[in-house]
């Protein structure tokens, strides 16, 4: 590989630098090869640990999620290959778009050259004068400490790994969608959701209507949460 | 109490003040209606201008503040002792981006785009005032969702959020790709889902 | 830089650094001599008079200042009163309830139940008269603890802490809420979803 002289530093994150070698390789962001990219990627991540770089973790969860793109791109089905390569696609063009704005918000920065002015020094009594209803503090209290009482919340990046990472069962519940509507008929969204008995469950339904509205495979149309929303099969697959 | 006292009586309180003022403070304040207000905060913009002073009125949303003008900001940094020129990093101003055009988000939000964690840039970004927190997300787990601030609009030049630019198009999907208009749909959905579930706002 | 120029550049650094600048200081930062600055200053002083502005420049030995005319101090006063009938913003009520209900605590523990610093929501709140210092733990770093005040009680219409509304106790569910409350989880997780998908605004 001709230039392995990138610092780890110089990347804002494994997003950055699969940009950054998409772009170095002229792929297609929408139809990205990714044998080529998971190559290079793998590559690059070697070259800073041979540079002995302290490889940020999330450097290495990509890795990971390459690979296993890479292995189950081998298998005969490539229905998990190609959803997985969806996904990281969608991200890919989500992240280019955020970086376009950030670009152009950087060039916006005049406005950082004005200078506002500390508030006089004047002593005043600061005492608070407004009256509330006890009830605000239950509210408030429920809001800080949540409803379970917790003393701790959970952090924030648990929901973010809820969403990112694949629930096991979303393939089976695509199935499970599909079989709903066999035959062509429309269907009320809420009714997939019926009988479910666990959360997990719950987010793996939803999870795959939207995997099977993203790869055409179901219609949504409606408004609203309530009756109106149906589950159409596009075309007969079956 | 004369017209041109008022301005000055207005400029004495933005001083003072140097925070924001809204508008509705300064209707309080000199018991006027909300047109003579904003017509007294016109005539001190123009004044400042017209007198060449080094001073500027800015309006955000709908607070007004006063700030110095820009082409003199090599004598204020020489007078602060303030070295930076670049404003802020990279990975600053892609959170940004994530939050003023998404707002409110959480944390999680703007990792899940970025794929790296940001909790030290968002705190960053508070302290700055560039970001502030908006109440929190009706979760397991009540994660804080955060906003701009009018110290944002002021940085970047904007009067309010609808001054944002536009995302700048993107060639290479602008090609009708049934793909992204079916996921279009399914966002549709979700976000009409989401509409009900109440975020609790200050 | 004309005369003009250099008087409103002075004008901008004086506003700037809020704190009183002497002339050495001045004639360092445009790199002129002492008596160049004093008439630049002797310049910016009449033209805020003569402009009618609310800010004057005031001199005290070598050492310049701006500040606000005396006749619109009530107008200030007026304002700073205002202030104090601003309600509190999500956070402080948040801190306030943490601390109310468990009272005395330290800001760490406030900080752990809420997951976000909040030493500045503490001391307005101190500032405010609604919290107030109770003494330190005996810990390593005898950590300040802080409770509530007359004023809280006063503000919250309470006779004491007694009167403390009681939290209702978490009707635990997980259990057997039924198909209603699955409904409520979807949608909730759709919400989340809506989040972490890009959606574009214009």
């Amino acid at each position: 590989m001709d230039q392995i002289s990138y610092k780890l530093g110089e990347f804002e994150g494994p997003m950055d630098l699969l940009l950054h070698l998409i772009a170095k390789n002229k792929l297609n962001i929408n139809d990205i090869e990714i044998s080529v990219l998971i190559d290079q990627y793998i590559e690059q991540i070697r070259a800073m640990q041979l540079h002995d770089m302290d490889i940020a973790s999330e450097f290495l969860e990509m890795a990971s999620r390459l690979i296993y793109l890479k292995t189950v791109s081998l298998l005969p089905k490539h229905e998990e290959a190609e959803q997985l390569k969806d996904e990281l696609t969608t991200e890919l063009m989500e992240y280019e778009k955020c970086r376009r704005v950030a670009a152009t918000l950087s060039t916006m920065t005049f406005g950082f050259n004005t200078f506002i002015k500390s508030p006089e020094n004047i002593e005043y009594d600061k005492t608070y004068l407004n009256i509330h209803e006890s009830e605000k503090l239950i509210d408030a209290y429920i809001s800080a400490v949540g409803r379970g009482q917790r003393k701790l919340p959970p952090p924030t990046t648990v929901f973010g790994k809820i969403v990112a990472r694949k629930i096991v069962s979303v393939s089976s519940k695509i199935v499970f969608v599909l079989r709903k509507l066999w035959g062509g008929g429309k269907k009320q969204l809420r009714t997939l959701f019926d009988g479910a008995e666990s959360r997990s469950e719950l987010v793996a339904t939803f999870l795959a209507v939207l995997e099977l509205c993203k790869s055409n495979r179901v219609y949504v149309n409606g408004n609203g949460e309530n009756a109106e929303i149906s589950v159409i099969k596009e075309r007969n697959k079956h | 109490m004369n017209i041109k006292e008022m301005v000055a009586a207005c400029e004495a309180v933005l001083f003072a003040s140097g925070e924001p003022v809204s508008l509705m403070r300064i209707c309080e304040i000199f018991e006027v209606d909300e047109e003579a207000a904003e017509g007294v905060m016109n005539m001190l913009s123009d004044r400042l201008v017209n007198s060449d002073s080094g001073i500027k009125l800015v309006k955000l949303d709908k607070v007004y503040q006063l700030c110095t003008r820009e082409e003199y900001v090599e004598y204020i940094r020489k007078t602060l002792d303030l070295r930076r020129k670049t404003p802020l990093s990279q990975a600053a101003f892609e959170v940004l981006a994530v939050i003023a055009y998404n707002q409110p988000v959480t944390k999680a939000y703007v990792e899940q785009v970025r794929g790296v964690d940001c909790s030290g840039v968002v705190s960053t970004l508070v302290e700055k005032g560039l970001l502030e927190e908006k109440g929190r997300l009706e979760l397991p787990g009540r994660p804080l969702i955060y906003g701009t601030t009018d110290n944002f609009l002021r940085c970047f030049s904007l009067k309010s959020l609808d001054e944002l630019p536009e995302v700048p198009a993107d060639e290479d999907n602008a090609d009708a790709n049934g793909q992204i208009k079916m996921m279009d749909t399914a966002l549709e959905l979700a976000n009409q889902l989401a509409e009900d579930i109440p975020i609790e706002e200050d």
